[in-house]
């Protein structure tokens, strides 16, 4: 099988499962296990794609192109750069952590469930391959039917409102961007990415951040998070805030500072104010939430700013760290969703005042919550350190305030973050916490250790992904040149 | 054959369709209005000969034909429908037809 | 003295005339054939009719390269037509399959010796209501356009009153003829004046008149087609014309309304296109902005008042006036490319709207009553193949990626926007997010109750047939067909568009 | 010689890893040892380096190894490296060795534990952390390391985690080590800014604007201080003694509270272009020895008194490192080490044997029962102090020196400062030892002691206090500044004593007799109070309040900083997050709904109605023609 | 000449009469309270219609006016309204109060402006002229029209009238369908 095929493989590979899995009468165990068979399968190809991805070689690669229609220049083209070969890693990978947590618990109607999840897949990887802006346009709101139903479906009690909403709410936002994108396709003659041009329309930038900032979300577009984070079943939670919230976060990368570049600068102050508010915002209700699922949400938030922080600064670290905080968050909220779900099922609650001392005679969920919380409170020699000391360091070059805020919202980040921990684990035991609650079963530690390690791995070599998400010595100067 | 202007019929026929809408509007009993429509279709009428004369080609003529069948059908079937109704007992003013609405 | 009479072009009519065979044939089947096998047999007239309409239009198609008029300029021989009658087939193809175990009469309930009264005149009626429509979308000039538009309108007429037991039947069926006829009437004048401004009827001749003498803003042309574009708007059930249409497509037999709400917008659209570009190119500006106007209202009246409906086909049928507010953009650019845009956006839009109607006509059979957003509850999970085609088209509808409904918006806004309307564009989308709480709404009612709310058994029946319950294996064939190609159009743009793009060829552009 | 280093730091990460992996499936003890070896063996590897390090010349002691690239970006890379030189291998000998006989201690000391494992697991993880702060060798990496220690110091002060307290005080003193850490980042930022580059050659040699060299220092010395404990980030250390003794032993005694101390050794070229700062490092040494001594006079908790005569201590040796005396500074830490993990252990094993009561009040006459504790106490005790021979001596009497060396109107100051601070420790150090130690055991120590199969405690924490005794009384005898100095040379290749701060001999010799006197006359005014009450304590209630209340810096803090941060929250979430952010969508959404019943009320069922409509609407588009045309 | 303008004056007299009475029939058509009167004020309309397509020379039609119109459909109308009773409404009633107003303003408005449209075109291209071959309107030319420019009119209009029966009588003829 050449390079180039594997591109297309992981987009429709999944897409395939999902309709093989409509059509076939399974079981649910049968179904599940052929689905989580295709994600790894997912996981299997990426590896392959990651081995044959040549680092030291510019501008895209394995790319593939066919004409979709060519009275207006739409074409079906797709391949990866250096760090949307990262991010279509992270998917593969938290998506099959989460089929197999669906799997793990049994979802029912698991026909159905387990189809949207690989159409999920599917789409996910469609977003950040996608060299067109239409098909780009076409798999960024492919994403959101299985996320309806899989929310309103699986959900929690709230769980309509909650669906309705977010999909609304991010529809505002990307047709919208449907708008710029006719607009800004037919000025140019063509939808490519790749051979596009620059272009100086402050309101196309605009149309195309809203999608966006929505999707991240940034403050003050979150309108849908705490919701959609609470009432979704945790394994969807973990893909929103894990992955999909990516999918805003690199098209600001791919689309609105690389095809923008004057307007960039003319907001840049303006969106990294939005960023900062995020962050600090973010943090203070995630410090105050009274539950397990609202910390993390809040937390994507200020995660979602920080990284913007580190995209807009416009320099080499801030770029090279946003792309290795994406990868670094998308792990860990993943692993904190899931975790949450553990918990959540044990004691049919995320309510703090109803949790506490689980650690006593649990040490695998002690273990790995620990682990997680403290990467993810950015604890020096983590993956998720490495991440926000660069966009740190870049946004520094801009101007130093935003770095002083930044840094006072990493101790903030101390503070809730050990808060969610202790209240979970630490002093008295909860009410709720019986003592039949098991600790993590085999199952659910094959699904978070994975996630865990590759989190220990990144920690310990972070360059792997900084180094390697840009072409050549100065990312800044790569985003630039259109990646070329 | 000179006579009054081609305008003049026009500006009856004109005259006549408003009449006709004016009748399908305020009417309520089914068979009125739609007489009113006939005055409206006979209006058009009026008008395609008139300038079937101005123009004098018979393109006008033929259509006016063309729509006296039209007229005679719409009424064999509005009045099917008006039979119908009276065969379900129901009223044939159109103002108590309102079960579908909103 | 001798006549020459005029040469006729029988092959260049051959879809409509095979059609009207057809349903001279079904109507013979009423009186010839023993009411046991009525039903089969006059169904399968109307499918063979329509089969071979396909047939004959796709061939002419092909055939007519160079298009041009035939019979004294009354009909217009070109792809345009052809493509237009393909489509107009294909519905009726498929409504023949979901008529032929649905209509008439549910609505008759249990009195199954009377469900197959006049199944014979219905079939006869759908053929000769799609005759009609493949004749009006060639009509060459404004004799026929009125003559087929009544042709098609009043078997529409008869068929929505076709259960005549139910009074909503006839409610709907006098509405639908009294405001049509009114709209019919408006068309008449206004014909009638055009053809006193130019002296000709014929949709080419009024266009060189106009050009050769400076008709350009004449008075009566400008009224005419005043009155053309009001009665034209009725068709399409274009605000503020539409007013008729939620209650005749809730009223009239749900396979009428699938047929309806599919084909007449088909023939309506592309004859409008047609007429517009063919015959009053020069005053492009003036109906530009009216459709435009027209469509900003369909957009707005027909997306809010679908939000607050419960009755699905009332939700259906104000979501089919936002549609044509959609495909009237594209009117209104009056392009090249918003040919293109219509011809398509067309393709997805009456297979998904075909298909949604039919399978509110599978619920409402297995109720018993019409189908409204609480007893839908479940639906998704009982019929699982109905289900997800229903999911499917109403997330088509709202303009996602899961069938071609999202790149016919994408067209339609490229071609507003290439006509320089940005404000249009931002009008559409705006209306999308709109639209999206009631598409929403209802895949929300299939899938997300809890199962307590299950209407029926799964697989279960409430008896129409008294026993078991019927399979509707041909509904769920043509919900098949009508999912494949609202699937398809997605992939299958290129080839979609070149033929749309030798259609529009045809016109005058 | 980098041989050396790589095993000493990996050795207890190993211990870590295995103990984790093998989770419950080994015996506690065997945990225990894993733990013990590995940080000996570390202990081996710093005695590798060290001898091969003998064998060089003075220049060419200093080495950086590098494993791999850790983080790469731009033009910026920062190596996983480690620096060897004369500063690195003192801290890995005292972190290694001093840790390895706290670890063996500990064994003792936790047995029973039935988290044990947990235990010592993360104890191993620390020793590795602090070896990573000591041996890194950039300084991203020294952050890494910075950042380690205060994670497993969280880990440990709230081992007990069912206790509330402790769970707070670890999460006190992560945050305000965090707040450090942040300060350092920032810091860097800048030298990455200038620089772009976070090598030690790269920035020490370059020369920066004043500004950003005052700034880059500041930030270092927040660092240092939130790590070190000192005025005004001190008040997360006496909490922490929340942790088990031997915990408070080795990291808020013996090693990790002192890394700020080694960071402004290791930065002193920074420092020293800032000196400014460098001397604000000194006063606040100053000040908080001062603060530190008078709070530590009125704690009744064993461990709090010795946790603030730690920060005291180290008051010192950042008055040392602050005035420039670096070697001088660090000689205080070895000893320090030495004689302070002797207290805190004799002190747990006074604890230990009265099952974990820590009131001093309650302890008096315990000496009679326990004379090896007793006697290992009064070691520590006199070296606390400084009372020749014992190792405090040597240590603390040069930094006061070198303040007076200074010879400036604050250099007197510091001078002063530190005779002060002498008495405050010789007055509290007695305090304590009078009020446990000597007399009839009282009631409550006859009723709780219990000896450990005769003796008071196992060996394996017995054997670690005698040696620590033994070090604490000869370790000082290393170095005697006016005679001789090998300590101070070996160092001098990686931090140079600045001129300025060495003291001439006399200096020495008038210092080191203030400092024994005022230390005598403390222990003589204890004496007279505690032991003969020919002496009561003046009554001064607003006075002992304040040192009750520590100066009142956590009710200051909570009030500045806690308290408003919350209302500001709570204020956020209920005027502006669910009002406006959670609510604008769904308002939204309602007036779209309201504007959709108003729409479709135009839908009257009426024939006529829709008849208008269509009349209406065709009359409007002829309208708009005529108008148009 | 004389002959000629009192040939004029005839047919102005004609013409007036006929829209006078075309108009005021109309208006009773839609004013009568019972539709019975109503039909047969439509014939009058339909009458005076006849005779202005005859002053517009339009024979033929004028012919098939009376006979289809008159003949045919107004006698079905009075069949029906026979069949259905007499059912009296008096006109301007009913409805919501604003459906009346509306009414009349866009009634009055198409007309006015239509007759506006006309006034403003009379001046100009609708100028009379009476050069009209004698055989214009006879049924003759009619035919030679029809079956020559217009076949597929007459053809379609067969088939409608054809829809148009079967329709009526599904409708209409139900038998045995009362239940």
């Amino acid at each position: 099988m050449n390079a180039t095929s594997l591109t297309s493989i992981l987009i429709w590979l999944p897409i395939a499962g999902a309709i093989l899995i409509w059509v076939l009468p399974l079981s649910r165990y049968a179904t599940g296990s052929l689905a989580l068979l295709f994600s790894l399968a997912e996981v299997g190809f990426w590896i392959e794609q990651a081995a044959r991805f040549d680092f030291s070689r510019s501008g895209l690669q394995m790319a593939e192109r066919a004409s979709w229609f060519g009275d207006l220049g739409v074409s079906y083209h797709v391949g990866v750069y250096g760090f949307s070969l990262w991010l279509v890693g992270l998917t593969v990978v938290a998506m099959a952590a989460c089929t197999g947590y669906g799997f793990w618990v049994g979802r029912d109607r698991s026909r159905a469930y387990f189809g949207l999840m690989l159409l999920l897949t599917g789409a996910t990887v469609g977003v950040f391959e996608s060299q067109d802006l239409l098909v780009f346009y076409a798999f960024f709101e492919a994403m959101l039917i299985p996320l309806y139903v899989l929310i309103g479906v699986w959900g929690g009690a709230r769980r309509m409102e909650a669906t309705i909403k977010f999909v609304i709410y991010t529809m505002a936002g990307s047709l919208l961007m449907l708008a710029a994108i006719v607009v800004y396709g037919l000025q140019a003659g063509t939808f490519d990415l790749v051979d596009g041009p620059v272009s100086a329309s402050r309101w196309l930038f605009l149309g195309f951040m809203v999608a966006f900032v929505i999707k991240a979300p940034l403050f003050p577009f979150h309108g849908w998070l705490p919701d959609a984070y609470r009432e979704a079943p945790p394994e969807v939670s973990a893909v929103l805030s894990g992955v999909i919230a990516k999918a805003g976060l690199y098209g600001m990368l791919r689309i609105a500072i690389a095809k923008f570049p004057d307007p960039t600068s003319f907001y840049r102050t303006t969106v990294l104010a939005l960023a900062a508010a995020a962050l600090v915002y973010g943090s203070l209700l995630a410090f105050r939430a009274t539950d397990f699922r609202g910390v993390v949400a809040y937390s994507s938030l200020a995660q979602s700013g920080l990284i913007a922080l580190g995209l807009f600064a416009g320099t080499d670290l801030g770029f090279d760290g946003a792309v290795l905080q994406m990868v670094a968050h998308g792990l860990i909220s993943t692993s904190l969703f899931l975790i949450a779900g553990a918990v959540e099922r044990r004691t049919t609650t995320g309510e703090f005042r109803l949790l506490g001392g689980m650690a006593r005679g649990r040490p695998a969920l002690a273990t790995l919550l620990m682990t997680v919380g403290i990467i993810s409170l950015a604890v020096p020699g983590s993956a998720s350190f490495a991440g926000e000391f660069l966009i740190l360091a870049g946004v520094f070059q801009r101007a130093w305030w935003w770095s002083a805020i930044g840094a006072g919202a990493i101790v903030l980040a101390a503070m809730y973050m050990l808060r969610l921990i202790s209240a979970v684990l630490h002093e008295a035991r909860g009410s709720t916490v019986a003592d039949e609650a098991l600790d993590l079963r085999p199952g659910e530690l094959a699904l978070v250790v994975p996630l865990v390690a590759g989190l220990l791995f990144l920690s310990a070599w972070p360059a792997g992904i900084s180094h390697h998400s840009f072409f050549g010595q100065s990312p800044a100067a790569t985003v630039k040149g259109q990646f070329k | 054959m000179p006579g009054p202007d081609v305008a003049w019929y026009v500006a009856v026929a004109a005259v006549l369709f408003g009449i006709g809408a004016l009748g399908v509007l305020i009417r309520r009993n089914t068979l009125v209005v739609l007489l009113s429509l006939e005055l409206m279709l006979n209006a058009g009428n009026l008008a395609l000969i008139a300038l079937a004369r101005h123009w004098h080609n018979g393109a006008g003529q033929i259509f006016a034909l063309a729509v006296m069948a039209i007229a005679a059908s719409e009424v064999c079937v509005g009045l099917g429908l008006v039979v119908a109704l009276n065969r379900r007992r129901l009223s044939l003013d159109v103002d108590t037809l309102s079960e579908l609405r909103g | 003295m001798t006549l020459h009479t005029t040469p006729i072009d029988w092959f260049g009519l051959g879809t409509v005339f095979a059609l009207t065979g057809a349903s001279f044939l079904a109507l013979l089947c009423a009186v010839l054939v023993p009411r046991a096998v009525r039903r089969l047999a006059a169904a399968s007239i109307s499918a063979a009719g329509f089969t071979a309409g396909l047939v004959l239009s796709i061939w002419l198609y092909v055939d007519s390269k160079h298009g041009h008029t035939i019979v004294a300029g009354a009909f217009y021989r070109d792809r345009w037509t052809a493509l237009g009658q393909v489509i107009l087939c294909g519905i009726g193809l498929a409504t023949t399959l979901v008529a032929f175990e649905h209509v008439p009469g549910w609505g008759r309930g249990a009195d199954l010796a009377r469900r197959d009264d006049h199944v014979a005149e219905f079939f006869a009626l759908l053929l000769a209501s799609a005759a009609g429509m493949t004749f009006f979308v060639g009509a060459g000039n404004l004799m026929t356009l009125f003559l087929s538009l009544e042709w098609f309108s009043i078997a529409l007429y008869v068929m929505c009153a076709i259960d005549y037991d139910l009074e909503r039947a006839l409610e709907a069926g006098l509405k639908y003829l009294i405001v049509g006829s009114f709209g019919a009437g408006a068309l008449l004048f206004g014909s009638a004046l055009v053809y006193g401004a130019t002296g000709t009827i014929s949709f080419a001749g009024i266009a060189d008149r106009v050009a050769s003498q400076g008709l350009t803003g004449d008075t009566f042309l400008v009224t005419g087609i005043a009155l053309i574009v009001a009665g034209l708007g009725f068709k399409m059930s274009a605000a503020p014309f539409h007013m008729w249409t939620p209650d005749v497509y809730e009223g009239a037999p749900t396979t009428v309304t699938a047929w309806m709400s599919s084909a007449t917008k088909v023939a309506a659209l592309l004859l409008a296109f047609r007429l517009m570009t063919t015959a009053f190119p020069h005053d492009g500006r003036l109906w530009g902005w009216a459709f435009a106007i027209v469509a900003t209202a369909s957009l707005a009246i027909g997306n809010f008042a679908a939000l607050v409906q419960r009755n699905v086909k009332r939700i259906l049928a104000y979501s089919s006036i936002s549609h044509a507010g959609f495909m009237l953009i594209a009117l209104s650019a009056g392009s090249a490319l918003g040919g293109r845009a219509l011809m398509y956006y067309l393709v997805p839009y009456s297979a998904m709207a075909f298909g949604s109607f039919a399978i509110v006509a599978a619920r409402e059979r297995e109720l018993g009553v019409p189908v409204t957003l609480d007893n839908l509850a479940g639906f998704g999970w009982e019929r699982p193949f109905l289900g997800v085609a229903m999911w499917f088209f109403m997330f088509g509808f709202a303009g996602l990626p899961l069938g071609g409904g999202f790149v016919g918006k994408f067209y339609v806004f490229a071609a507003a926007y290439r006509h320089g309307w940005v404000w249009l564009v931002i009008v559409g989308v705006l209306a999308t997010l709109v639209s999206l709480y009631y598409y929403l709404g209802i895949v929300r009612a299939m899938y997300m109750r809890p199962s307590e709310e299950l209407q029926v058994q799964p697989g279960g029946s409430v008896a129409v047939s008294g026993g078991a319950p019927a399979p509707e294996t041909l509904l769920h064939v043509a919900v098949g067909a009508a999912l494949a190609v609202s699937f398809g159009s997605l992939f299958a743009v290129q080839p979609l568009i070149e033929l749309a793009r030798h259609a529009a060829s045809a016109l005058p552009l | 010689m980098t041989g050396g280093s790589w095993l000493c730091l990996l050795a207890p990460l190993g211990g870590t890893i295995l103990i984790t992996l093998c989770g419950t499936r080994i015996p506690r003890l065997a945990a225990a040892w894993i733990a013990t070896t590995s940080v000996f063996v570390a202990f081996g590897g710093a005695v590798w380096t060290f001898v091969e390090m003998q064998s060089r010349q003075p220049r060419s002691r200093s080495e950086i190894t590098t494993a791999w690239t850790w983080l790469q970006s731009g033009n910026f890379h920062a190596g996983l490296q480690l620096l060897v030189d004369p500063l690195s291998a003192v801290m890995m000998l005292i972190v290694s060795g001093v840790g390895g006989l706290i670890v063996l201690y500990s064994i003792g000391y936790m047995d029973g534990d039935d988290e044990e494992r947990r235990y010592f697991a993360y104890i191993a993880f620390f020793v590795f952390s602090m070896l990573l702060l000591v041996e890194g060798g950039n300084l991203l990496l020294l952050l890494v390391g910075w950042g380690l220690v205060g994670l497993s110091s969280y880990l440990l002060i709230g081992f007990w985690h069912e206790r509330p307290s402790a769970v707070q005080a670890a999460k006190k003193a992560f945050v305000m080590n965090a707040f450090g850490d942040a300060t350092m980042a920032l810091a860097f930022f800048i030298l990455i800014a200038h620089t772009h580059s976070l090598d030690f050659g790269a920035n020490f040699n370059v020369h920066l604007s004043s500004t950003a060299e005052n700034l880059v220092a500041l930030g270092l010395l927040g660092g240092a201080a939130a790590k070190s404990a000192q005025i005004p980030l001190q008040t997360w250390l006496p909490d922490a003694m929340e942790g088990p003794t031997p915990v408070s032993a080795l990291i808020h005694a013996a090693t990790m509270v002192t890394a700020g101390v080694y960071l402004i050794a290791r930065t002193h070229p920074i420092f020293e272009q800032a000196r400014t700062v460098e001397l604000i490092a000194a006063g606040t040494g100053a000040l908080t020895l001062l603060v530190a001594g008078l709070i530590a006079l009125v704690q009744v908790d064993i461990k709090r008194v010795i946790a603030y005569s730690t920060m005291s201590q180290i008051g010192y040796m950042f008055l040392g490192a602050g005035v420039g005396a670096y070697a001088n500074g660090m000689f205080h830490l070895l000893t320090h080490a030495f004689f302070k993990a002797l207290l805190f252990m004799t002190a747990g094993l006074a604890i230990h044997a009265l099952a974990g009561e820590q009131d001093i009040r309650n302890m008096r006459g315990l000496g009679r029962l326990m004379p090896f504790t007793k006697w290992c106490f009064l070691v520590g005790a006199l070296a606390l102090v400084g009372i020749p021979p014992f190792s405090g001596f040597f240590s603390k009497d040069s930094i006061v020196a070198s303040a007076a060396a200074l010879g400036t109107w604050y250099g007197w100051i510091f001078w002063v400062c530190g005779i002060a601070g002498a008495f405050l420790t010789g007055l509290y150090t007695f305090r304590l030892w009078f009020l446990v130690f000597p007399g009839e055991p009282s009631p409550f120590v006859r009723e709780h002691y219990h000896d450990h199969h005769g003796r008071e405690g196992a060996w394996t924490m017995l054997v670690p206090v005698g040696v620590l005794a033994l070090l604490a009384t000869v370790g000082g005898w290393l170095q005697w500044s006016p005679r001789w100095h090998p300590f101070t040379d070996w160092l001098a290749p990686a931090a140079q004593t600045l001129a300025v701060a060495a003291p001439t001999n006399t200096q020495e010799y008038y210092t080191s007799a203030a400092t024994v006197i005022a230390g005598l006359a403390g222990i003589a005014l204890a004496w007279a109070i505690y032991s003969e009450q020919t002496i009561a304590v003046p009554a001064a209630p607003f006075w002992r309040r304040t040192l009750e209340h520590k100066f009142w810096f956590d009710e200051l803090y909570d009030a500045v900083f806690y308290k408003p941060a919350v209302a500001l929250t709570n204020g956020l979430r209920r005027e502006f997050e669910e009002p406006v952010v959670l609510q604008t969508g769904p308002d939204l959404g309602e007036t779209t709904l309201a504007t959709g019943s108003l729409v479709r009320r135009i839908q009257t069922g009426l024939l006529r109605t829709y008849v208008l409509f269509l009349a209406a609407g065709a009359a409007g588009v002829v309208l708009a023609f005529l108008i148009a045309k | 000449m004389i002959l000629a303008s009192a040939g004029n004056v005839l047919v102005w007299i004609v013409w007036v009469v006929a829209a006078f009475s075309c108009l005021g029939s109309a208006v009773a058509v839609i004013s009568f309270s019972n539709p019975f009167f109503s039909a047969l004020a439509l014939i009058g309309n339909l009458g005076s219609l006849a005779v202005m397509y005859l002053l517009l020379s339009a024979e033929f039609v004028a012919a098939a006016q009376v006979l289809v119109y008159a003949g045919a459909v107004v006698v079905m109308f009075l069949f029906v309204i026979a069949y259905v009773g007499p059912r009296h409404e008096t006109p301007w009633s009913g409805g919501p109060g604003w459906q009346t107003i509306g009414a009349v303003l866009a009634a009055g408005a198409l007309l006015v402006e239509i007759v506006v449209a006309v006034g403003m075109q009379a001046s100009g291209s609708l100028s009379h002229d009476d050069r009209v071959g004698a055989a214009f309107g006879t049924p003759a030319w009619v035919g030679r029209v029809f079956l020559v420019d217009h076949l597929l009119a007459f053809e379609i209009t067969s088939v409608v009238l054809l829809i148009a029966a079967v329709g009526g009588v599904i409708l209409g003829a139900h038998t045995k369908r009362a239940s």
